[in-house]
């Protein structure tokens, strides 16, 4: 049990990748057993995290269940692992996540084995770069996650995947190349990547010259590349347009962890790395920060609004709700140390967890829809409400939220976000609420093409009758309702715990 | 009096190949698993000195061996590693095991893989070949240096000129030959100058490095001479503008010859490069390091750009690596502690890799008898194991952290920022070309659809060639995931250049 | 009594025709009728400083002349032979047909 | 001027001449034949030198046996007795240079310089050159060993003469 | 049970209701509807115990039931949420319980409880009548439980959102039922018009919704809390107004009320969002009663009231809010003379009604408006209970019949009240309610009020609208009941129609109870005779919900002339214009202009919705998103491929390989090459250049450098 307590993160890192490796050892042949093996490899981490969630004390400032171990000590980078507040409910979201997508993925019957490794593989990949502590380690989780991303992309997605996954890809390497020279910037001029220390040491140095520039000029470039690389996972418009056709091409259970987890990546960045970082150039970039953010709401949502395919409407809505994580980490770098901006913070960061629950849930349910009509034209449904009124319950429910209906999740955190930022940067505010108001546009065209719409007979009889959601999938949807509803209307059991995080940081 | 590992590990694929020559030719196998034999036997002695120097944590140089060999010239078979060559001692032996696992091949449904033609000449170069290399990097003696390099280079010439490609291997066998015997030449004559200046300085007539290194060479004379030395060997790194000879070599080799070609022998020119240049020359190299690092910048961007357009899988290949040595010598060349660790890494890391490479893309020729790009494709039903090996070597080749390359690369740019932040910045933009390419070969060659023509005509690969690829591709995620498994000990070698260089 | 110079000067005479003799030549033949010409230029050489050196009881000069005459013979003999076999095969003994040496 | 001095002149002149037609006469066979001539006084010289044993040895073994040896040669190699075409190749000019400018380097530098202005010692009483000569051909502290060298040569000239002039059809 | 402990407790069972409906007893219809309607009864108990004893509370406006708990927690503050009790809550939820139970009562039967199963019924349609022994007769709802299930979460939304005691549930509640209204609005969603409408509602409240969400956060912001109880102290107040803002000079507190209004003009459907009310009548008829007359839409005017305190620091808002909603009671009222549908005439006067009470908000009167929004939501219900009624006994006589005529065209009905007489009478009552009948009506009282306040105030612009307005109300009710009830019936279907189910019939006569009754607890006490007879309580009880309690306005006898006089007057004349009308076309106000609304709508479409449309589609997705950005990246990868060829073709192939590289080689061959013709293969050449060579070399040697 001591034992337990002193190694949990890494337990709930390496369980997944070592699940993967055991699943070498399955045969390749039975499907199910290989299922509900990942299956459980997966349900390990989240009882865990489960646990950890209990023994973690939030009224304690700093990192918790930190562990260090050497591992690349020549060039003073060490495997530093350790949660706060932040990192708490990433990891929370993370491990509740995968198991479900792995359920979801059941209906996966194409080479199995190497589909469910990857997905372990991812699983470990996410949690690294919420759970690192050390700058270098932060960015080999960083990439590896790309990886299993890309083969599930690539391998089990649908038409355009080659495309959409080499797109993601590269756009993600890309970007995050600024991010890389920094780091290495920072790893020379403090021959150490443990953030803690560079904390301080980033922040102390404040004048002098750097590579034959102001140290202001340096901080405010390495600014960039740092934001460039996590406004493309974000993603912030413009830098979104990878996500629609990765979501898009991606299995079902890939896009749920894709916008469920993945998308955070990058806002995680921003709260980890950004603001702590660059807290002067922050509040000098703020405005810009904001403006791209509200781009990525009000662009996001008619992007949304203006998609003929079910799922890339769900995908644009992705960048549209990250937009208020942005615009929510825009306030609070622009007054850091306010109430307005821990406020904002705390809606950013439970619109991260928020649209984590409604993101892979609506890609879920597309999913549903797709594998039993083939089709994500959103012109090709219509009246399947009264064929599928379970599913139909389940859809307008998660969209709702989505939509950020008051008493589900989605609009305690862009209240909190609006309320953050209305003082601060008013007319962004103003402006994403045009935003808000398409995204009940395309929310309600989604639902009225799929569910009401003129019913379309090919759906409804004869032999292309779709068939209802069926038990798993209802499983798969399940604990996200009920967290949905549970944030919904009691969001202060996380609030609480991330509050206390954003007040001790920002 | 110790057991002589070192010279075992050079003499041995020697004695070897004279054995299989006396081997009657028609009996293949046999002269195939004398050959295996023997490789087992180097990887066994290089993983033991490996291990050994690893664990025990020593420096400097260890199994320190000497012995008279001209003593009126000063010329001793003066063998011993450090931090820098163990590693390529252990990559030496690991390819030369690897090479002759898929080597070994089969003749199935009129498919031949591997070496079927007259493998008992085959081997007993490529051994011979082999004991070259490890002679270069075992030998701490100039002359023995100069002396196993040729042994090196010239079966080369032979291994490509009889097994080679039928279309391009006169010219591919003359042009690499003969741009290395420059080289080389070129370097030779300053080995010699050194030799006499030394002379002239101590009064001893040497060509022991360990001697050479206290000559005390002056500003002028490092400074002159630097640049032919290093160039010269470098040319066997692939460094631009002399990498020509590389992909073409690489191309028209058989498998086994491009996997000791660009998995080892450029490394040969790395290190002689890095032993004779910068650590005898410290000075020179201290002036002329923008230069280098220039030249290998461009050959970093130029090689993975040049990469990403070919539509022959060998020459992929052929122009990452001369991507990847430009970062071996880029990272040398900033001579500073981050740097040259980076390089000492990358040099195994690229090693394995592209040997993997090679053996893949053999093992895919072998099979469709094309290069051809978009003639190929759906590999991975045949051989998934291949498209695995594959799919990771490209991630280590893009730096993908996690692996090797990434272990590799991030201290070279570390040290680059040191010293020449630009270069930092213009060089990583080849781990995106490369990905690109990289990702877009993974896909065209092992997924997509499988043309007709070769339906039910690919056989999968051997056990042996599973076995081979298996091992590469342990040591590239043991490395990366596990740096401490190499890195101290390149570490305690470039301790020992930094102390040459003055503690830079 | 005659000057050793007289000698050498007629051994010098002899061994240039037989110079001129082998590079003029065309019949192979001829050729070493040339090159008989300058062993015997040697030989007199080595007759006239064995006659004219200090010690007589040294006999060297004559025994190298001696050795002279078994090598010129041994010459000739391999000589004329190949000249009868390259007549064999070519059907010619005029050296400048026959260019086997080049590449 | 002694008689010695004039029998020299004489010989000399007519071993200079008749060496002169063997490289100059058109027709092979009388190049050998005057390759006899030249020979034979040459022999005169040895004999003028007081080595007969040299003389009957020129006499014996060139002149008996390689001029006679030549004339064969000629014989084989000749499908009629005359000798058609040039026998002198198109360059004998630039052999005849070099003949000319040798003879001159030679002549320049012997005829002047005094090294060889001498006369030869008077033979002792009783000297027996053939025998010293047989001593120092045998006699293990002399030359027994060039000697046999020499015989084994020509022995290996033997079997390759007969090998390469063997006729194999 | 403590009276806090009840208030969190309210609004608790119908949600219960709507779980246990969704999750558990969908498939069994008595069931459902017994789960709902119990729900709605426990509320309703537990609003009248608290209305109870709300009423012996003395200064209930001072000291009124709170309890909150935290919710959120903000850096190291926490925002409270809870619910309070003062006279404007009680009130409220007076009516609220009663409507909302009534209409519970109301559906049952209105969905045909106790019929078969239809014939070809499909979800989502309307039932179209069963063959029941060979008999047309209607047939039951086939989403029947969802229908209940719906209402009830729109029930507990309402309740929410009148039990909250501050801004943040009070929006909860407030958008729970925009999804209500937008669920129950499109509950027939395989008609084409009624899925239009239920989107249209949603989106057009939703841009009032946003502005209100923006004003809350504004709020929050500015007070950092949200609890009325902390935001309304005169200390906030105070600062709240002295402090300006960019937009139109306002004070904050000015723009503060202006967010929240304009999403209050969303929900109560004020000109200019009032667009999707009338469309809201594609719903089942008791949708429309309950939230699109009696609730969801007074939920507005509620939270305008609610906020007066904050409104009124600021003269501009308040005009704003004044003209607004007088323009809107005209324009309205003008659309709905020319409406021949029976339920979209009540939706008109809906608007029109709810522009009287922000009118009389804007006036300063909110006392009046509380009054005739209970009033209001009383005789408003009950005329769309009636309209149902109504429409149920005509579809009826049509599936009787088999003539299928429009069973909402007044034009077809006629001669209903010998047909069914309970619906009439109740229907008749709700009439003159609306209209403002004198003396006997509560409709008479709240707008006699209002109209005094105008008048009292000075506000004579306001007055002399809702004047007319009042006149025009009056002339298009008795023009409804004319047509539907008096003279004979139009159509057979209309003959006959039959009277209704006691489900139906008795909230008719509850309503219609409230309608007269609910009048007299309001007469202001200087009003001639009656004034002195009953103390005003409700201006007294309501008004005690602010610090200042408002005095009422001296009594003046214009304002009650013309109330008689429009009241009256209207009536009268509708009556006899349309005594004898018998066909659409004999009716000379069908103008064009009128009936189709201003062309509001078409307008609309052109200027916004088309454009957004563009913006979507063309604009972001094509190209912005498709075209533009899309484009650079490609032109990016195109630019790596075309570099990547050009140093291979032009400067690797030809330079670095075949120039330096291969060209070394050449120029070696060359050279040899050209050495070759040395090379004869004659003995004497070589011979000759032998000697040649050694005797330059040795002439050279001994004639130059020994010499």
């Amino acid at each position: 049990m001591d034992y337990l307590r002193s190694h949990l993160l890494s337990l709930i890192l390496f369980v997944p990748t070592l699940g993967a490796l055991l699943l070498l050892l399955l045969p390749r042949r039975n499907a199910s057993l290989l299922r509900w093996f990942s299956l459980a490899a997966s349900l390990v981490p989240l009882g865990l995290a489960i646990w950890l969630w209990m023994q973690f004390v939030p009224d304690q400032a700093g990192f918790q269940f930190e562990e260090q171990y050497t591992w690349y000590e020549a060039i003073g980078s060490s495997l530093h692992l350790g949660v706060d507040g932040l990192s708490l409910t990433m990891v929370l979201l993370t491990t509740l996540l995968t198991p479900l997508a792995i359920l979801a993925s059941f209906s996966i019957s194409d080479r199995v084995q190497p589909y469910m490794m990857l997905f372990l593989l991812l699983e470990t990949g996410m949690l690294g770069v919420f759970m690192a502590l050390d700058l270098l380690i932060f960015f080999v989780f960083w990439e590896i996650g790309l990886v299993p991303m890309y083969f599930l992309i690539n391998q089990w997605g649908s038409s355009n995947r080659d495309y959409a996954s080499l797109k993601f890809m590269i756009y993600t390497m890309g970007g995050s190349l600024g991010l890389l020279l920094g780091i290495q910037l920072l790893g020379v001029l403090f021959g150490t990547f443990d953030l803690v220390a560079l904390y301080d040491g980033w922040n102390a140095l404040n004048e002098g010259v750097l590579l034959g520039m102001s140290v202001g000029t340096v901080k405010a470039i390495a600014f960039w590349a740092f934001v460039i690389a996590f406004a493309i996972k974000v993603p912030v418009w413009p830098f979104h347009t990878w996500l629609p056709d990765a979501h898009t091409e991606a299995p079902t259970a890939g896009s749920m962890i894709l916008a469920g987890v993945l998308l955070k990546l990058g806002a995680y960045g921003f709260l980890r790395l950004v603001l702590p970082l660059y807290p002067e150039q922050a509040r000098v970039f703020a405005g810009a920060l904001a403006l791209l953010a509200t781009g990525a709401i009000v662009f996001g949502a008619f992007g949304s609004f203006g998609q003929k395919d079910f799922k890339r409407l769900v995908a644009y809505s992705s960048v549209n709700h990250m937009g208020f994580v942005v615009l929510g980490i825009a306030a609070a770098a622009l007054a850091r140390g306010t109430s307005d901006a821990h406020i904002a913070l705390n809606g950013a960061v439970l619109q991260m967890f928020n649209h984590g629950l409604s993101a892979a849930g609506m890609f879920f349910l597309v999913g549903v829809i797709y594998e039993r009509t083939h089709t994500r034209n959103l012109d090709e449904f219509g009246g399947l409400f009264p064929v599928l009124p379970i599913y139909g319950g389940i859809l307008l429910y998660t969209s709702m939220a989505s939509l950020g209906l008051p008493g589900l999740n989605g609009f305690v955190s862009e209240f909190l976000v609006v309320r953050g930022s209305w003082p601060l940067l008013t007319v962004y505010t103003a402006v994403s609420m045009l935003g808000l108001l398409f995204t009940g546009a395309y929310i309600l065209k989604a639902i009225y093409k799929v569910l009401h719409g003129p019913a379309n007979e090919h759906w409804t009889h004869g032999e292309h009758k779709v068939a209802e959601i069926s038990v798993r999938e209802i499983i798969v949807m399940a604990p996200l309702m009920v967290l949905i509803l549970w944030i919904g209307v009691w969001p202060a059991w996380i609030l609480d715990v991330i509050n206390k995080a954003v007040v001790a940081l920002f | 009096m110790t057991f002589p590992f070192l010279s075992a590990i050079v003499f041995a694929p020697i004695a070897a190949s004279l054995v299989m020559l006396l081997m009657p030719g028609g009996r293949k196998n046999l002269v195939r698993s004398i050959a295996l034999g023997a490789a087992v036997l180097n990887l066994g002695l290089s993983l033991w000195v490996y291990i050994t120097y690893l664990t025990r944590g020593l420096t400097g140089y260890q199994f320190v061996e000497q012995y008279e060999w001209l003593p009126v010239l000063g010329i001793t078979l003066h063998f011993g590693v450090d931090g820098m060559s163990a590693p390529l001692v252990l990559l030496t032996g690991v390819v030369m095991f690897t090479g002759v696992l898929i080597s070994w091949g089969e003749e199935r449904h009129g498919v031949s893989t591997g070496i079927q033609d007259r493998p008992r000449e085959f081997f007993a170069f490529l051994f011979i070949l082999a004991s070259g290399v490890f002679g270069v990097f075992c030998s701490l003696d100039l002359f023995m240096l100069f002396f196993f390099y040729e042994i090196a280079v010239f079966p080369m010439y032979l291994l490509i000129v009889i097994w080679g490609w039928i279309q391009t291997r006169e010219y591919a066998a003359m042009k690499l030959t003969l741009y290395l015997f420059i080289g080389s030449v070129v370097s030779l004559v300053g080995g010699l100058a050194m030799y006499w200046v030394a002379y002239q300085n101590t009064g001893v007539l040497t060509f022991d490095m360990l001697q050479l290194e206290q000559a005390g060479f002056s500003q002028a004379f490092q400074d002159f001479w630097f640049l032919p030395v290093f160039l010269g060997f470098a040319v066997l790194g692939g460094i631009w503008p002399f990498h020509n000879w590389s992909p073409d070599g690489h191309v028209a080799a058989p498998t086994a010859v491009s996997m000791f070609h660009a998995g080892v022998l450029m490394k040969l020119g790395a290190f002689a490069a890095l032993r004779v240049g910068i650590m005898l020359l410290p000075e020179g190299a201290k002036t002329w390091s923008l230069l280098i690092i220039g030249l290998a910048t461009v050959n970093v961007v130029y090689g993975a750009f040049i990469a990403f357009v070919q539509t022959d899988f060998k020459y992929v290949i052929g122009f990452s690596s001369v991507s990847h040595m430009g970062l071996v010598a880029m990272g040398f060349a900033t001579l500073s502690r981050e740097g040259m660790l980076g390089a000492g890494v990358q040099m195994f890391s690229h090693g394995i890799m592209t040997a993997l490479f090679f053996a893949v893309v053999g093992m895919v020729y072998d099979r469709a008898h094309t290069r051809h790009i978009p003639d190929l494709g759906g590999f991975v039903k045949i051989m998934p194991l291949a498209a695995v090996g594959f799919i990771i070597g490209g991630l280590v080749s893009m730096g993908m952290p996690g692996f090797s390359g990434f272990i590799a690369e991030f201290p070279i740019f570390m040290g680059v920022w040191k010293a020449q932040w630009l270069v930092a910045v213009i060089s990583i933009v080849s781990i995106v070309v490369t990905a690109a390419y990289v990702m877009l070969v993974i896909r065209r060659v092992f997924f997509g659809q499988m043309p007709e023509k070769f339906e039910g005509h690919i056989t999968p690969i051997t056990a042996l060639d599973k076995v081979a690829i298996v091992t590469l591709c342990l040591l590239m995620v043991g490395i990366g995931l596990f740096p401490r498994i190499m890195v101290p000990m390149v570490q305690t070698g470039v301790e020992n250049i930094l102390r040459l260089l003055g503690g830079s | 009594m005659v000057p050793l110079t007289w000698y050498v000067v007629l051994s010098a005479a002899l061994f240039s025709i037989g110079l001129f003799g082998v590079l003029s030549r065309r019949n192979a033949i001829a050729i070493l009728l040339g090159v008989e010409l300058m062993l015997n230029a040697v030989n007199v050489n080595l007759a006239a400083f064995w006659r004219y050196g200090s010690d007589l009881t040294k006999m060297t000069g004559q025994v190298f002349a001696i050795i002279v005459f078994a090598v010129a013979a041994a010459e000739v003999a391999v000589g004329l032979a190949l000249v009868i076999s390259v007549y064999r095969r070519h059907n010619t003994v005029i050296a400048d047909e026959i260019d086997l040496l080049k590449w | 001027m002694s008689l010695q001095q004039i029998i020299f002149l004489v010989v000399a002149a007519a071993t200079v001449g008749s060496a002169i037609m063997v490289v100059a006469s058109r027709h092979l066979i009388h190049a050998a034949l005057w390759l006899v001539a030249t020979l034979f006084s040459v022999a005169v010289i040895y004999t003028l030198l007081n080595a007969g044993f040299l003389a009957v040895v020129q006499v014996v073994i060139y002149i008996g046996a390689i001029a006679i040896l030549f004339i064969f040669a000629v014989m084989l190699t000749r499908r009629d007795m005359r000798d058609t075409g040039p026998q002198h190749n198109r360059n004998w000019w630039l052999g005849a240079l070099i003949g000319l400018v040798t003879f001159a380097g030679l002549f320049s530098v012997l005829f002047f310089s005094s090294a060889f202005n001498k006369t030869p010692a008077p033979l002792p009483a009783g000297y027996d050159a053939v025998s010293l000569l047989g001593d120092a051909l045998v006699s293990p502290n002399a030359y027994v060993l060039p000697f046999e060298v020499a015989s084994v040569l020509l022995l290996a000239a033997l079997v390759g003469a007969v090998y390469v002039a063997f006729n194999r059809k | 049970m403590t009276t806090e402990t009840l208030l969190w407790l309210i609004p608790l069972p119908p949600l219960l209701a709507f779980f246990t409906i969704w999750l558990v007893t969908n498939r069994s219809k008595s069931l459902s509807h017994t789960v709902a309607v119990g729900a709605a009864l426990l509320s309703w108990a537990g609003s009248m115990l608290v209305f109870v004893r709300a009423l012996g509370v003395e200064h209930l406006g001072a000291h009124p039931f709170e309890s909150a708990v935290n919710w959120l927690p903000t850096g190291d503050a926490w925002l409270k949420i809870g619910v309070r009790l003062d006279p404007l809550t009680t009130v409220t939820l007076f009516f609220v319980a009663w409507t909302v139970l009534m209409i519970f009562l109301y559906s049952v039967g209105y969905h045909n409880y106790g019929q078969p199963p239809g014939d070809h019924d499909r979800p989502g349609l309307p039932p179209h009548g069963a063959t029941l022994a060979g008999r047309q007769v209607p047939s039951i709802e086939p989403m029947y439980s969802r229908f209940f299930a719906f209402i009830g979460l729109f029930a507990f939304g309402m309740y929410t959102l009148v039990v909250s005691d501050n801004l943040l549930t009070l929006f909860v509640g407030w958008e729970i039922m925009g999804l209500c209204s937008y669920l129950l609005i499109g509950f027939w969603y395989a008609k084409p018009s009624a899925r239009d409408a239920a989107v249209k509602a949603f989106m057009t409240t939703r841009i009032g919704d946003v502005f209100m969400l923006l004003g809350i956060a504004f709020i929050y912001s500015a007070t950092g809390s949200l609890s009325y109880g902390e935001i309304f102290r005169e200390e906030v107040l105070h600062t709240l107004a002295s402090v300006p803002t960019p937009i139109f000079g306002l004070s904050a507190a000015g723009l503060m009320g202006l967010l929240l209004f304009i999403g209050a003009v969303g929900k109560s459907a004020q000109f200019p969002l009032h667009v999707w009310l009338p469309d809201a009548m594609e719903g089942p008829t008791p949708v429309s009663a309950m939230i699109h007359a009696a609730t969801m839409v007074s939920a507005g005017v509620y939270m305008t009231i609610r906020i007066f305190p904050l409104l009124s620091l600021d003269a501009a808002t308040m005009s704003i809010v004044a003209f607004s909603g007088a323009f809107t009671a005209l324009f309205a009222a003008t659309i709905a003379v020319a409406q021949n549908d029976i339920k979209r005439v009540l939706a008109f006067s809906t608007i029109s009604q709810l522009g009287y009470m922000m009118a009389a908000l804007g006036i300063g009167a909110y006392v009046a408006a509380a009054f005739h929004l209970v009033t209001h939501a009383f005789f408003k219900a009950l005329l769309f209970l009636g309209s149902g009624s109504v429409i149920h006994g005509m579809e009826h006589g049509v599936l009787h019949t088999g003539d299928h005529v429009d069973p909402q065209d007044m034009f077809n009905m006629g001669g209903l009240r010998r047909r069914m007489p309970i619906t009439f009478w109740t229907f008749l009552i709700g009439g003159f309610a609306l209209s403002g009948f004198p003396l006997i009506t509560a409709g008479f009282w709240s707008k006699d009020e209002i109209l005094a306040d105008a008048f009292g105030h000075g506000h004579l612009a306001v007055f002399t609208t809702l004047a007319v307005a009042a006149f025009l109300t009056a002339f298009y009710t008795m023009r409804q009941i004319t047509l539907t009830f008096l003279g004979p019936a139009r159509t057979k279907a209309a003959e006959h129609a039959q009277e209704t189910k006691w489900t139906m019939t008795t909230p008719l006569v509850v309503l219609a109870a409230f309608a007269i009754g609910y009048g007299w607890v309001g007469i202001p006490e200087h009003f001639p005779v009656l004034g002195p007879l009953s103390a005003n309580w409700f201006h007294s009880f309501v008004g005690g919900t602010l610090a200042e309690h408002p005095e009422a306005v001296a009594f003046s006898v214009v304002p009650l002339l013309t109330s008689l006089a429009v009241a009256l007057g209207g009536l009268l004349i509708g009556w006899l214009v349309y005594r004898n009308v018998r066909t659409a076309e004999h009716d000379r106000l069908q103008i064009p202009l009128l009936k189709n609304k201003w062309y509001i709508d078409e307008i609309y479409q052109v200027v916004f919705i088309r454009p957004s449309f563009w913006l979507a589609e063309t604009l972001t997705s094509k190209w912005i998103d498709g075209a533009l950005i899309d484009g650079v990246l490609h032109g990016i990868g195109r630019l790596t491929g075309r570099l990547g060829h050009t140093l291979r073709n032009y400067i690797d192939k030809p330079v670095i390989n075949e120039f330096f590289g291969d060209g070394t080689a050449h120029v070696a061959q060359w050279f040899g090459r050209s050495l070759r013709p040395i090379q004869t293969g004659r003995v004497q050449n070589y011979m000759l250049l032998a000697l040649l060579i050694f005797m330059l070399v040795g002439s050279v040697v001994f004639y130059v450098l020994l010499a």
